[in-house]
């Protein structure tokens, strides 16, 4: 087993590895700006290193200073959690280089999907199914035009460096796309430098799904049951859950085998997700993150397997440890991220002290959170403050879990998305389970009596 | 995902106005948001105060009961006689029956009040002082607690 | 489903039942003395009546102001919790008396498994192995000397309404029979109004074990995987888990069908446990308690269930929901009592105001507790602040998980047993597994470096 | 997520506009943000109230690097040279030759006091202030974080 993890992030993610390292009996180093002095991941690992200033580029994506806190602690691991240098291939590959174990897949890995158009390739040549499209980047308005002519209307135009919707056109028609293939590619160029894009059939009513793959270097691959994050706000999760409610069984196996197979591909090892939308029955490859997600505890929750422990087994070079029926859903789970955001204000980030803090307990809930009551939420940083995960026997016991549990969150000091958790739990149509990722797009959020309240706007 | 455009140079003329506003209101602060565009301005702090009850009721949402509305303090030298049992509160000795006392009344230390009936025994509740009944907190026929106030008696000066 | 149930209880185990009927939809009404004003059970109930002043027997205890409460509440059910009124026969009596439903077993149960004496009868005639010993009641010395020439030395002595050591005497010889015989008789008078006594042939290098049971009104009963209690102070347990280390297959399948024997000899309704002492691979019934126990939720961890909901659908007239696959341990589960008592102190009752309240999250932790930052910890009651539970997939991992969790437990204002489990789960002997009830008796307590330690005294 | 481009230069002369703006209005605190650029300036803050290091120090036992010593405040107005850099600290320019500076020394504004290598870069830490070293922080060859005070000055007087 590796011997020293250098954590290079901050907040609940943080905190994750943390105890992972110290249930597997490896330290753990924190490394963290000037605005996280009081933060718990600094206080709860066994050695910690100020990296630099508030700013993001200057502290948690300042690179030199995460390999030189990483040399004089001397960790030989470094984990970079989910976002800042996750799935930066040039950082993975400076580990690499100073002899930094890297917790993730190797930095040609991570490249080669972090490519969009690229990662569609593999995906066909893995026998995967992709949405309609083109094949790889399209280099010119006619080859549009061309798939456009081939595969029908409407159409989307993504950035083949991109994600989170930047570089993105919806094109209704062949009159549209002179101009929509030069808006989305000069974007995709100022957003990423790189201003080559793919087109892919735009499908409407469909759902987010995605499958946690585990890999290690035995060639042993474990797919586990599908998650849904169909609950999104502008290409943002708010609420995962696992199984997807109503998914046929043979849909799942299609997805876990899929899945398989494209990872078996790319000699792929550690975790990943590879996400797909699903719509009438079938489901296409999107895109394939290259670590660990927000919304890994959905699974660990029906599976029992601890996904970071197993992250680091694989890098230690030990063998995977899962069950044969951790792949099979024990029960159902839900995870919602309390964001210090304001509902009612279209989400404006909050930060500021956070004067109440308790979490709820009780049989079935779990809570990964760095907060305190005193904690000061920087205003510098993403904005989850907690995520609470709710697991019960099945969907329905599992959604009145997650509205008692939401109900008993106290926090205070600033605006959170409690409350709109509360709302989702109350409509109908996510109670009936399946909802596309248009559900939040097509309702206003009404306040009434203190609660909030989903009212669809559109059918 | 936000979209962004990373060429614009930063609105430093918005927010020296937005500085002046700050100034010349006395407002806490001032933020800003558009698109991707966001400013804050806000003025010195002044000194926190925090009280755990305020907190908890802003916290909780959706716990109905959590903002408990305290029996208003006895104020202005009222007395309060409470129900030293948990039961159904009666005004009179049976149904049809005038009721014990009224507001106005005057009543002398040991005078029954009213009952409050627990597993079917009737508790006379008697006062403790002597004075002028102000207000009858409970309602007739309904349930007390332990310890709610049901009279506000003025003692008599001694 | 009943609809609304009193919870004649306070502290973490009355917001257990709330959460349970929050979750099933059952209304839920707290009952609180006024030293009770600011906890969480009266602000996150549906409804809550003041009872009674801080004192228990003007309050928890106060049978008239409890029936009042609901019946000016217009609940249909009482929930009794541990402790209190839980195996009060006569509350039982007069709840169904009054037409509430008592949760729990017919006060006939509770009256017959309460007389300890009657209740070791009622297991001998069910074939469930119990100590050597006399048949029911002493009437006199003689007969304590009769089994004595029988079974052999050393003997106990135990008061037949007893518990928790009371009204108890260790006999090595014939010698000191008289005079054992006399104090057991004269406290078990003193302290159950009740003075007669049984004797049981004395076992050392005893473990603690017991299972726990459901059965409902269609002549269903489930046992589960036992629990081992062995870590015991003054005969008080303070760590629990499941399943108990070490215990061949055998033994636990004859635990649980000796259970399961007894269970269905009594047409016994609800949630129980049925104790045991076990050494050298050989079990006896000790007593049944009729109740759901402090440590039922490293039962719930390890089997899925929940044993609180399952309480509330039997008496319902509800078939028990227990999976097939919940009657054999899924991993390992340890559940820490966290007292507000000074270890270092010889366990000096603490209270006051709880300045700092976080406790640990992340994967496998369950906390069950009442406290929140700010809370005020009255002198009336008993001292457990909250249970701590881990679960993992083997011992091994669920002590590793143990450590992390307990060192992450922020709690301050007061000393609490935090240092001592932490000790524990540091011993040897623990680790290796199946510890007796001399466990903690054996050993000192030690600070060392702000930590404590356990030093064995004797061998 | 972004990927970020590490190269464009800092937005420093409009920190310095916002910086001025803060000094001058009296303001608490100003914050901008415009796409992947934000910038913050907060006047300097009033007295703190509780730190959180002691209540934790308190109430988690056995974690044992909760209580971290803060390097001692520049009281008696002695001015502290941090390190701008995660690295090594070196007194001397190369093994075997002179430290840079010893206790006691008068140095002038700009003058390199030490070395903290990182990533095999040396960076030279200078003064920014003239005066006299009152005491040296960090040891030779060993690391340092972000912000570590390496040397205790005592500024001359101007």
């Amino acid at each position: 087993m590796i011997g020293k993890v250098l954590v290079a992030n901050r907040g609940e993610i943080a905190l994750r590895i943390i105890r992972a390292c110290r249930e597997l009996g490896v330290r753990s180093v924190a490394v963290y700006s000037t605005a996280d002095r009081d933060s718990l991941h600094h206080e709860l690992a066994d050695e910690s290193v100020c990296i630099g200033p508030p700013p993001a580029a200057s502290s948690y994506l300042n690179v030199p200073a995460i390999i030189s806190a990483a040399e004089l602690t001397g960790a030989d691991a470094v984990h970079p959690g989910y976002g800042f240098l996750a799935e930066n291939a040039r950082f993975a590959e400076i580990c690499e280089r100073v002899g930094l174990t890297f917790v993730g897949p190797s930095s040609r890995t991570i490249a080669r999907m972090g490519d969009k158009a690229e990662a569609r390739e593999a995906a066909a040549e893995a026998g995967v199914p992709v949405t309609p499209g083109s094949d790889g980047s399209c280099e010119s308005v006619d080859v549009v035009k061309r798939v456009g002519a081939e595969i029908g209307y409407p159409l989307v135009i993504k950035a083949s460096a991109g994600g989170g919707g930047k570089g993105m056109r919806v094109v209704e028609t062949e009159a549209e796309v002179d101009a929509a293939y030069l808006g989305a590619s000069r974007e995709a160029g100022a957003n990423f430098g790189d201003g080559s894009v793919y087109v892919e059939k735009y499908l409407e009513n469909l759902r987010h799904v995605e499958v946690q793959v585990l890999a290690d270097s035995y060639g042993e691959t474990v797919t586990f049951p599908e998650r849904d994050c169909s609950v999104q706000r502008r290409y943002q999760k708010l609420i995962e859950e696992s199984p997807a409610p109503g998914l046929p069984v043979d849909v799942r196996e299609g997805l876990m085998a899929a899945s398989a197979d494209l990872v078996g591909s790319l000699g792929y090892e550690g975790a990943g997700t590879v996400e797909f939308v699903y719509a009438d029955g079938k489901f296409y490859f999107i895109e394939m993150n290259t670590r660990l997600q927000v919304e890994h505890p959905v699974t660990e929750m029906i599976s029992g397997v601890d996904i970071v422990a197993e992250q680091l087994k694989v890098v230690s070079g030990e063998r995977l440890e899962v069950p044969e029926d951790a792949r099979s859903p024990d029960g159902h789970a839900i995870e919602f991220r309390i964001n210090a955001e304001d509902p009612l204000r279209n989400f404006l980030p909050q930060a500021g002290l956070v004067e109440v803090y308790n979490p709820p307990g009780g049989p079935g809930v779990r809570v990964d959170s760095h907060l305190y009551a005193g904690y000061r939420v920087p205003p510098y940083y993403d904005s989850l403050l907690a995520k609470l995960i709710v697991h019960a026997r099945d969907r329905g016991s599992s959604i009145r879990r997650g509205l008692r549990a939401l109900d008993e969150f106290a926090v205070s000091g600033m605006e959170t998305t409690l409350p709109l958790h509360l709302a989702v739990l109350e409509d109908e149509e996510f109670r009936r389970g399946g909802v596309t990722t248009r559900f939040l797009a097509d309702r206003e959020l009404e306040s009434e009596g203190g609660l909030l309240r989903l009212n669809r706007t559109s059918v | 995902m936000p979209e962004i455009d990373e060429n614009r140079p930063l609105p430093l003329k918005e927010v020296e106005q937005l500085v002046e506003l700050v100034r010349e209101s006395g407002v806490g602060e001032i933020r800003v948001r558009q698109g991707e565009t966001e400013i804050s301005v806000r003025a010195r702090p002044e000194v926190p105060t925090t009280s755990f009850g305020d907190q908890v009721a802003s916290a909780t949402q959706g716990i109905p009961d959590v903002v408990e509305s305290e029996p208003s303090p006895e104020t202005d030298g009222l007395h309060a006689v409470r129900s030293p049992v948990v039961g159904t509160f009666y005004r009179a000795p049976a149904p049809g029956e005038d009721t014990y006392v009224e507001v106005g009344d005057t009543v002398s230390a040991g005078q029954t009040l009213c009952i409050v009936e627990a597993m079917k025994l009737m508790n006379e509740i008697v006062a403790d002082v002597s004075g002028e009944v102000v207000e009858v907190l409970a309602e007739n026929a309904g349930g007390v607690e332990y310890d709610q106030p049901l009279f506000y008696l003025r003692p008599d000066e001694q």
